[in-house]
C-alpha cells in the first residue's frame, strides 16, 4: 500500500473504522483512550495531507478506482486542506479534554456511544470538506448532523432542555439538508452530473431559472446549517445545553464546515458569470452578514448564561465570515478563510474554559463566574486571553481576522462595512468585558448555589485548553499558515470562479 | 557598551524579565521585589539613554521582531521623538517606582505584587510604542499598554474602581478598535505600508488620500483615545480612582504621553507636515484641540478634588500637543514634542505632590489645603515649581513649548490660536498656582480637621509633617528636572530638529 | 389555453412534489406535536424523493436490468451513459470507451459510496443493485463505443445541440430543463427509433434516493427517539406545553437564583 | 389461545421470510436487491416474531448485545473490504485489486458480495436495534396520555 497515494482517504477511513469499535469497548476509560488515539491519527493524516497539498498542489482521489465525473472523487486543494487541518486539529484537542467533562455531564452508560458518535461527527465533517462530489456532501453532512443531534441530546443528564434543543436542531437541520438536496436535484436535472468540477464545467452558460432555483435552495439549505442570520434560532439552545465538550467541538467546526461548503459551491461550482451570484453577494450575504453581526452580538450582550452568550457570539462571528465572502474579492475570501480558522481557535478555547467552570461550579450561568480568578486562575486566564482574541486585540488571532477583514472591506470600497465591523467588535468588547469583570473583580460566592471549592480544573482539561489558547497567540503572530495559505487558497478559488485574481 | 541595535530589543524584553522576577519573588520578600523593580528601571533607563545617544549621533538603530502579515512586521526603529519619549518614560518610571514604594507602603495597600507586575508590562509596552517603526507595531503596543494598565486602574476592586475601570477600558478600547484600527487599515489599504517615514507616506498617494484626509485625520485624532482630545477624554478623570502612583504613571510617564506621542508620529511620519499643511486636514482638529484646551481648563477650575483638577489640567495640556501637530508647521510640531517632555516633568511633580499630601494628611480636596503649606513646605514648594512649569512661566521647562507653539501658530497664520494659548495660560495660573498660594498664605477653614501647625503664620520647622522621604524626594527631583530643562532646551531642540526636517 | 393546460399537465409530477413539499413544511411549522412534526418532516423529505425519481423516469422505460445479448447490453449502457451521467454529446463521443467504463463507476460506485458513509450513521447501507450486473461490461467497452457513436450519429443534428443530445439520448428524462423540453422530446423520439432496443429509466436518481431514504430513516429514528425521551423528561410532547414547562423552570429558578447570586457575590 | 392462528402463521412464515432475505441479498449481485433491502427483510422476520410472541421471546433468540456485535462486524466487513483493497495497492474499494489477474473483473464480483454481506448484516441489526429500543422502552406513561 502506498501511504502517500492513499492519504486523501485516510482522514475518513481512520475514524470511521474506529467509531463502531468504541461501541464494543467496556465503559470507562477505554473508549476515551481509543477515541483519542484515533483522533490523533486522523490529525496526523490531515497534517500529512496538508503538507502534501501545499507542496504539490491539489490532489484528486478516486474512490473505488472509478474516475470522475462518474466515480466519487475526493478533491483536496488548499482551501479544504486548511479546513481539514482545522477540524481534525480541534478534534485532537477536544478528545483528550472530553474525558472529565463527559464523566460529569453524560450518563456513564452512554460514554462508549458518546465517543463513537463524536468520532462519527468528526468523520462527517471531514467528509463534507474533503469530497468533490456534491451529493456526497449531503451524505456526509447528514452523518455529522445526525451524530450531532445525538451528542447534543446527551446533555440531557444535566438539563432536560438539551432534548428539546436537539429536537429543534433536528427539524431545522433536516429541513436545511433537504433544501440542499432539492438544490442538488435541480442542478443534476440541469447538468446530469454531481461531480463538482464537472458541474462547474457544465453550468457554464446555463443561466436559467432552474440553476438559479438550485442555487437558492443550496444557499438557504446551507444557511440553515451554518446558522446564517436569521436562520440561527436553533443554534443558541443547541450549544447551550449540549455537553461542554460537544459544544467546544461543534462550535469550532460544524458551522465552519458549512461556511466552507457555501464557499465551495459559490466559487468552485457556480461562477461569476451568473448574475445571481453577484446578487447573492450584494443582496443576501452582505446584508445578512451585517445584520447577524449586530443583532446576534447585541442579543449576546444581555445573556445571563455564558454559554448562550458565546453561542450568540458565534452567530455574530458567522456574520463576519459571510461579510468577507460577500466582498467577492481575493482579500475578502482570504479574510473569511482566515476567520474560519481563527474563530474556531478562539471559540474552541472559550467553550472549553466554560466547560472547566461547569466541571467545578456545575453551572454556566454568569453568576458561577463570580470571583473565578481567585478560584480557577488558570481557567480564568484562558478565558480572558481567548476573550481578548474574540474582541480582536493585537497579538491574538482575532486581531489578524479583523485586520484581514478590515483590509478587505476598505480595498473593496465598502468602507462603511469596515466601520460596522469594528463597531460590532466593540459589542464583543462589552460582552466579554462583562464576564471578565465578574471573573476578576467580583467576590466569589461563599455559599449558595454557586459556591464552589477553590480548585482548578484537572490537567486533562487544562492542557488541551491551553494548547488552543497558545494557538490563539501563536497564530496571532505567525500568519504564514493562516494568512499565507488562505490567500493562496482564495486566489485559486477566485480564479476558478472566473473572478479577478 | 551595548550597541543601540541591541538596546532596543533589550528595552522591550527587560521589563518582562523584571515582570517575571517580581512575580517569582512576590510577597515573599517585598524588599527584594522592589529592588527588582528598581534595578529593572535603572537598566532600562540606561538602555534608553544608549539609544538616545545613538540617535543624537544621527543613527537610526532598528530591530525587526517578526513579520506577522506580509508587509506588516513588528519592527522597531528609534528616531528623535521616540528616543526622547523612551528616555522620559523610563527615567520617570524610576522616579515613579521609588514613589510607589513609599506610597504603597505608607498606605498599606494590598496586591502590591500585581501592582508592580502590571507596571513592568506597561513600561515595556510604552517602550514598544516609543520605538515602533510602523503604525501596526505602535497599535499593538498601544493596546498592550491599555490592557496592562487596566488592573492598575481597578486596583481597589470596589464598585467605584469597577466603574472607573469600565470607562477607562471602554473608552480606550472603543476608540482604538473602533477608530484607530480602521484608520490604520485604511492607510494600509491605500498606501500599502504603515511604516513611519520621514516626510510621511501619504504624499506619494495624495490623489487617493486627499479627499479623505480630513476624515482619516479625524479617525487618528479621536482614535488615539489616550491623547484625550475632547470628547474622548472621560477615561482620564475616571481613572483617578486608582492609587496616586498610577495616576502619575498615566498622566506623566506612559499612557497619555503614548497618546500624544502617537498623534505626533502620525502627523509627522504618516501624513507629513507638508502634506498636512497642503490638505488642511488638521485644521478642524486644531480648533477642536483649541476648544479642548479652554474647556478642560474651565472644568478644572471648578473641580475641588485636587486629583480631578489635575486630571482636567492634563486633558487641557495634552491638547497642546495635538494642537501643535495639527498646526502643521515646523514650530508647531517642535512645540508639541517639547510639550511632551515638559508636561511629563511638571505633571509628574504635581501628582506626586498630591499623593504625598494624601499620604501625610489624607486630604484630597483643594479647599482643605489652606495653610497646609506651612506643614509641608517642601511638598508645596515642589508643587509650586511644577505648577509654574505647567503654566509656562520661566524659568521652568514648560515655557518653551508654549513659546514654540505660539511661533507655530503665527507661522500658520492662526492668530486666534495664539489667543487661545494666552487665555489658557491665564486659566492655568488661576487653577494651579492658586493652590500653593492658598496653602502657604491662607488660614485653614474653620471647620474640619486642621493639621497641627497649619494655623501658624509662618513655617515652623519643628511642626513639619511631611510625607515619607520616598514620597517626598521624587517630586522634588522632577521639579528640579523641570527647572533644569529650561536651561537645556537648546540641546533638546537640536536633538529634535530632524523631526521637522532640519539636519 | 391549450398551451397552458399542456404546460400544467405535462408537469404534473412537479405539482405533486410541490404540494407534498408544502404540506410537509406546513405540518412541521404549524403542528405543536413533536411526532406530527416528524410526520411532516417525512412528508417533506418524501416529496424530494419523488422529485428525484420522477426526473429519472423515462416514458416507456424499464428497470435497468441486464437483459441478455452483449450488443443489447452495450446499447443500454451506451444510452444510460449519456442520460445517466448526462454527458454532453461531445463529451460522450470524445472518449466513448472510457466513458462507457465510467458509467458503471457512477452507478454502483455512487450507490456504494453514498451508502458507505450513511451506513455509519445508522449502520445501514443501501444496496448497490447494479454493481454485479455490470461487472462484465468493461470488456464490452469497444462495442459500447461503437454503439454510442452510431446512436449519436443518427441523432438529428438540426435540433440537437450537444447538451440536448446528451440528455435526450438518455431517454429524455426532463434533464433538458424547462427550456429544452420540446427539443429533448424530439431528440428522444428520434433516438428511440434509432435504437429500437430497450430503453430504460435512469437509475442514478434511484440510487441517490436510496441513500436519501436511509438518511430519512435515520433522521426519523433519531427524531422519534428524541420525542420519546422528551416525553419521559417532560411528560408531554406538545410544543407549547414544553415551552411553558421550560419557562416555569427558568423563571421560577432564575428569580431566586439572581437574588442568591447577588447576595453571594456581595455585589 | 386467541393468538394461535397468528402464531402458527408466523412460525410458518418465519423461515420463508429469512430465505427471501437471503435471496434478495445474493441476487442483489445481478438484479434489484442487495444488502439494504435484504437486511430490512431479515429484520422484518424477527419483528414479526416479536409482535406475536413478545419482545422477550425474541430477545432470547437474538439478544441486544449480539445485535451490537453484528452491527459492528457488519460495518467492519464493509470497511474492511475497502481497507483490504487499499492494502492490495488499489484505492479504497477498488475491488479489482482482489483478483488482479482476472480478465473479466472478477474482483468487482467478489468485492460487491463482501460489501453487500456486511451491509446486510449491519442493516438488519440496526433495524432490530431501533425496534428493540422503541418497543422495549418501559411504558411509564398510560396509553391515554399520549
Amino acid at each position: 500500500m502506498n501511504l502517500i497515494a492513499q492519504l486523501p482517504v485516510l482522514p475518513i477511513i481512520i475514524p470511521i473504522v474506529a467509531a463502531p469499535i468504541t461501541l464494543l469497548l467496556p465503559k470507562g476509560r477505554v473508549p476515551h483512550l481509543w477515541a483519542c488515539l484515533f483522533s490523533w491519527l486522523t490529525f496526523a493524516a490531515c497534517i500529512a495531507l496538508f503538507a502534501e497539498v501545499s507542496s504539490t498542489g491539489p490532489i484528486s482521489y478516486h474512490l473505488g478506482d472509478w474516475a470522475p465525473p462518474i466515480g466519487i472523487e475526493y478533491y483536496i486543494d488548499l482551501a479544504n486542506a486548511l479546513v481539514l487541518l482545522l477540524v481534525s486539529g480541534i478534534a485532537a484537542v477536544v478528545f483528550p479534554y472530553a474525558y472529565r467533562s463527559v464523566q460529569l455531564e453524560v450518563d456513564e452508560r452512554q460514554t462508549p456511544l458518546f465517543y463513537g458518535a463524536l468520532l462519527i461527527c468528526m468523520t462527517g465533517l471531514l467528509g463534507v470538506t474533503i469530497t468533490g462530489d456534491a451529493f456526497n456532501v449531503f451524505v456526509f453532512l447528514e452523518i455529522s448532523s445526525l451524530s450531532g443531534y445525538a451528542l447534543i441530546a446527551m446533555g440531557a443528564r444535566r438539563d432536560r432542555r438539551a432534548l428539546t434543543a436537539a429536537f429543534n436542531y433536528l427539524v431545522m437541520g433536516t429541513i436545511g439538508a433537504t433544501f440542499f438536496v432539492i438544490g442538488l436535484g435541480l442542478l443534476y436535472q440541469a447538468t446530469g452530473t454531481l461531480n463538482m468540477a464537472d458541474l462547474a464545467d457544465r453550468l457554464i452558460g446555463q443561466d436559467n431559472r432552474m440553476v438559479e432555483a438550485g442555487f437558492a435552495f443550496i444557499l438557504v439549505g446551507m444557511g440553515l446549517k451554518l446558522a446564517m442570520f436569521p436562520m440561527h434560532l436553533w443554534l443558541p439552545n443547541a450549544y447551550t445545553y449540549a455537553p461542554s465538550a460537544v459544544t467546544a467541538f461543534m462550535a469550532a467546526t460544524a458551522t465552519k464546515v458549512a461556511v466552507y461548503v457555501i464557499i465551495r459551491f459559490i466559487f468552485s461550482v457556480f461562477n461569476f458569470d451568473f448574475a445571481f451570484i453577484g446578487a447573492a453577494f450584494t443582496y443576501v450575504l452582505l446584508p445578512l452578514g451585517l445584520a447577524g453581526m449586530f443583532v446576534a452580538s447585541f442579543v449576546a450582550l444581555f445573556q445571563e448564561d455564558v454559554k448562550r452568550m458565546l453561542a450568540y457570539s458565534s452567530v455574530a462571528q458567522i456574520g463576519y465570515m459571510l461579510l468577507g465572502l460577500s466582498f467577492a474579492t481575493v482579500e475578502g475570501l482570504t479574510a473569511t478563510l482566515v476567520h474560519i480558522f481563527n474563530h474556531a481557535l478562539m471559540k474552541g478555547a472559550l467553550f472549553m474554559a466554560v466547560g472547566c467552570v461547569v466541571l467545578r461550579a456545575g453551572s454556566h450561568s454568569i453568576y458561577a463566574f463570580a470571583g473565578l480568578s481567585k478560584r480557577m486562575p488558570v481557567t480564568t486566564w484562558a478565558f480572558l486571553i481567548s476573550g481578548l482574541s474574540l474582541i480582536g486585540v493585537p497579538l491574538t488571532v482575532g486581531f489578524i481576522s479583523k485586520w484581514y477583514l478590515l483590509q478587505a472591506a476598505f480595498e473593496a470600497g465598502h468602507w462603511y462595512a469596515g466601520f460596522l465591523i469594528v463597531a460590532s467588535s466593540l459589542i464583543a468588547l462589552a460582552y466579554v468585558g462583562r464576564v471578565a469583570e465578574v471573573m476578576l473583580l467580583r467576590e466569589p460566592a461563599e455559599d449558595g448555589k454557586y459556591a464552589m471549592p477553590k480548585e482548578e480544573a484537572p490537567l486533562s482539561m487544562l492542557i488541551p485548553m491551553w494548547v488552543l489558547v497558545a494557538a490563539n497567540i501563536y497564530f496571532g503572530v505567525r500568519t504564514d499558515l493562516t494568512g499565507g495559505i488562505a490567500q493562496r487558497a482564495a486566489e485559486t478559488l477566485m480564479s476558478m470562479a472566473g473572478g479577478a485574481p | 557598551m551595548i550597541s543601540a541595535e541591541l538596546a532596543i530589543p533589550l528595552a522591550l524584553f527587560l521589563p518582562l524579565a523584571g515582570f517575571i522576577a517580581i512575580w517569582l519573588i512576590g510577597e515573599k520578600s517585598p524588599n527584594l521585589r522592589e529592588a527588582a523593580t528598581l534595578v529593572t528601571g535603572a537598566i532600562l533607563f540606561s538602555l534608553a539613554v544608549i539609544v538616545f545617544a545613538a540617535v543624537a549621533g544621527g543613527a537610526r538603530p532598528d530591530f525587526e521582531l517578526i513579520e506577522v502579515i506580509d508587509g506588516l512586521p513588528i519592527a522597531f526603529q528609534a528616531e528623535p521623538l521616540g528616543a526622547m519619549f523612551a528616555v522620559i518614560a523610563s527615567g520617570l518610571w524610576i522616579v515613579n517606582s521609588v514613589y510607589s514604594i513609599g506610597y504603597m507602603r505608607g498606605h498599606g495597600e494590598e496586591h502590591q505584587t500585581r501592582f508592580y507586575m502590571c507596571f513592568a508590562v506597561a513600561i515595556s509596552a510604552a517602550m514598544g510604542v516609543a520605538f515602533a517603526a510602523n503604525l501596526f507595531t505602535l497599535f499593538i503596543f498601544y493596546e498592550v499598554l491599555t490592557l496592562s494598565t487596566f488592573p492598575l486602574v481597578t486596583h481597589y476592586g470596589d464598585a467605584k474602581a469597577r466603574n472607573g475601570g469600565r470607562i477607562y477600558l471602554g473608552v480606550l478600547m472603543a476608540t482604538s478598535i473602533g477608530l484607530l484600527l480602521p484608520a490604520i487599515v485604511w492607510t494600509y489599504a491605500i498606501t500599502g505600508t504603515t511604516d513611519f517615514v520621514a516626510g510621511g507616506i501619504m504624499a506619494a498617494h495624495s490623489e487617493a488620500v486627499a479627499p479623505i484626509a480630513g476624515v482619516l485625520m479625524g479617525l487618528y485624532a479621536f482614535g488615539i483615545g489616550k491623547a484625550a482630545l475632547m470628547p474622548v477624554h472621560p477615561w482620564l478623570p475616571n481613572a483617578m480612582v486608582a492609587p496616586t502612583p498610577v495616576s502619575a504613571f498615566l498622566h506623566a510617564v506612559a499612557v497619555v504621553k503614548a497618546g500624544v506621542f502617537s498623534i505626533l508620529k502620525v502627523a509627522v511620519y504618516i501624513f507629513g507636515v507638508d502634506f498636512l499643511h497642503e490638505t488642511g486636514a488638521g485644521t478642524p482638529y486644531m480648533w477642536i484641540a483649541g476648544g479642548s484646551i479652554l474647556l478642560a481648563s474651565a472644568i478644572a477650575m471648578n473641580k475641588d478634588n485636587l486629583k480631578a483638577r489635575l486630571a482636567y489640567s492634563t486633558v487641557s495640556q495634552l491638547s497642546y500637543v495635538t494642537l501643535g501637530a495639527m498646526l502643521a508647521t515646523q514650530m508647531g510640531v517642535m512645540g508639541g514634542a517639547m510639550q511632551i517632555a515638559a508636561h511629563a516633568l511638571g505633571k509628574m511633580t504635581l501628582f506626586m505632590c498630591a499623593g504625598a499630601i494624601y499620604v501625610a494628611h489624607h486630604k484630597s480636596l483643594v479647599s482643605e489645603l489652606r495653610g497646609l503649606g506651612r506643614v509641608m513646605p517642601f511638598t508645596f514648594g515642589a508643587f509650586f515649581l511644577g505648577a509654574m512649569s505647567i503654566v509656562g512661566l520661566p524659568p521652568m521647562a514648560g515655557s518653551w513649548p508654549k513659546f514654540f507653539l505660539m511661533l507655530g501658530a503665527a507661522d500658520a497664520g492662526q492668530l486666534a490660536i495664539i489667543a487661545v494659548l494666552m487665555i489658557s495660560s491665564i486659566l492655568n495660573v488661576i487653577y494651579l498656582l492658586s493652590i500653593p498660594v492658598q496653602a502657604f498664605y491662607m488660614k485653614p477653614a474653620e471647620d474640619g480637621a486642621k493639621p497641627q501647625g497649619a494655623e501658624n503664620a509662618s513655617i515652623q520647622w519643628g511642626n513639619l509633617k511631611e510625607a515619607p522621604i520616598l514620597c517626598l524626594a521624587p517630586p522634588m527631583v522632577t521639579a528640579a528636572g523641570a527647572f533644569l530643562l529650561f536651561f537645556f532646551a537648546d540641546p533638546l531642540y537640536e536633538f529634535l530638529t530632524p523631526l521637522i526636517g532640519g539636519q | 389555453m391549450d398551451d397552458w393546460l399542456t404546460f400544467i399537465l405535462e408537469r404534473y409530477n412537479y405539482w405533486i412534489v410541490i404540494m407534498l413539499m408544502m404540506t410537509g413544511l406546513y405540518i412541521v411549522f404549524a403542528r405543536g406535536n413533536l411526532v406530527k412534526k416528524i410526520v411532516g418532516l417525512n412528508i417533506f423529505q418524501t416529496s424530494v424523493f419523488i422529485y428525484y425519481i420522477t426526473i429519472g423516469k423515462i416514458v416507456d422505460g424499464t428497470a435497468p436490468i441486464y437483459m441478455g445479448g452483449e450488443l443489447e447490453a452495450a446499447s443500454h449502457h451506451g444510452g444510460k451513459e449519456a442520460g445517466g451521467a448526462g454527458h454532453g454529446a461531445e463529451a460522450a463521443a470524445h472518449d466513448a470507451a472510457a466513458a462507457g467504463e465510467a458509467v458503471h463507476a457512477k452507478i454502483d460506485n455512487s450507490a456504494l459510496d453514498h451508502g458507505q458513509e450513511l451506513k455509519d450513521a445508522l449502520k445501514h447501507a443501501p444496496a448497490p443493485e447494479e454493481g454485479g450486473s455490470l461487472h462484465e461490461l468493461p470488456d464490452a467497452g469497444d462495442k459500447i463505443a461503437n454503439a454510442m457513436g452510431d446512436h449519436l450519429g443518427k441523432t438529428p443534428p438540426a435540433d440537437a445541440s450537444g447538451f440536448d443530445v446528451g440528455s435526450a439520448a438518455g431517454g429524455a428524462h426532463d434533464a433538458a430543463g424547462n427550456a429544452a423540453g420540446g427539443v429533448g422530446d424530439g431528440a428522444a423520439d428520434a433516438l428511440h427509433g434509432a435504437m429500437d432496443a430497450v430503453v430504460y429509466t435512469n437509475p442514478l436518481p434511484h440510487v441517490l434516493i436510496l441513500t436519501a431514504i436511509v438518511v430519512g430513516v435515520a433522521t426519523t429514528a433519531v427524531g422519534l427517539a428524541l420525542a420519546v425521551r422528551i416525553r419521559e423528561a417532560y411528560g408531554t410532547i406538545e410544543e407549547d406545553e414544553l415551552e411553558a414547562a421550560d419557562e416555569i423552570a427558568e423563571f421560577g429558578h432564575a428569580a431566586g437564583e439572581r437574588a442568591q447570586a447577588e447576595a453571594g457575590a456581595g455585589a | 389461545m386467541e393468538h394461535l392462528i397468528l402464531r402458527v402463521t408466523t412460525k410458518l412464515m418465519f423461515a420463508p421470510i429469512i430465505l427471501f432475505a437471503f435471496y434478495v441479498q445474493f441476487h442483489g449481485d445481478y438484479g434489484p436487491g442487495g444488502g439494504f433491502q435484504a437486511g430490512v427483510i431479515f429484520a422484518v422476520a424477527f419483528i414479526l416474531h416479536a409482535f406475536c410472541f413478545g419482545l422477550d421471546e425474541t430477545k432470547k433468540v437474538l439478544p441486544q448485545k449480539a445485535l451490537i456485535v453484528m452491527m459492528v462486524i457488519g460495518f467492519l466487513f464493509y470497511a474492511g473490504t475497502g481497507v483490504v483493497t487499499m492494502l492490495l495497492g488499489a484505492n479504497f474499494l477498488g475491488y479489482d485489486a482482489l483478483v488482479p489477474e482476472s480478465t473479466h473483473h472478477a474482483g468487482q464480483h467478489y468485492g460487491i458480495l463482501l460489501v453487500e454481506w456486511g451491509v446486510g448484516t449491519a442493516v438488519a441489526s440496526t433495524m432490530l436495534t431501533i425496534f428493540y429500543h422503541f418497543a422495549g422502552r418501559e411504558p411509564d406513561i398510560d396509553q391515554e396520555d399520549w
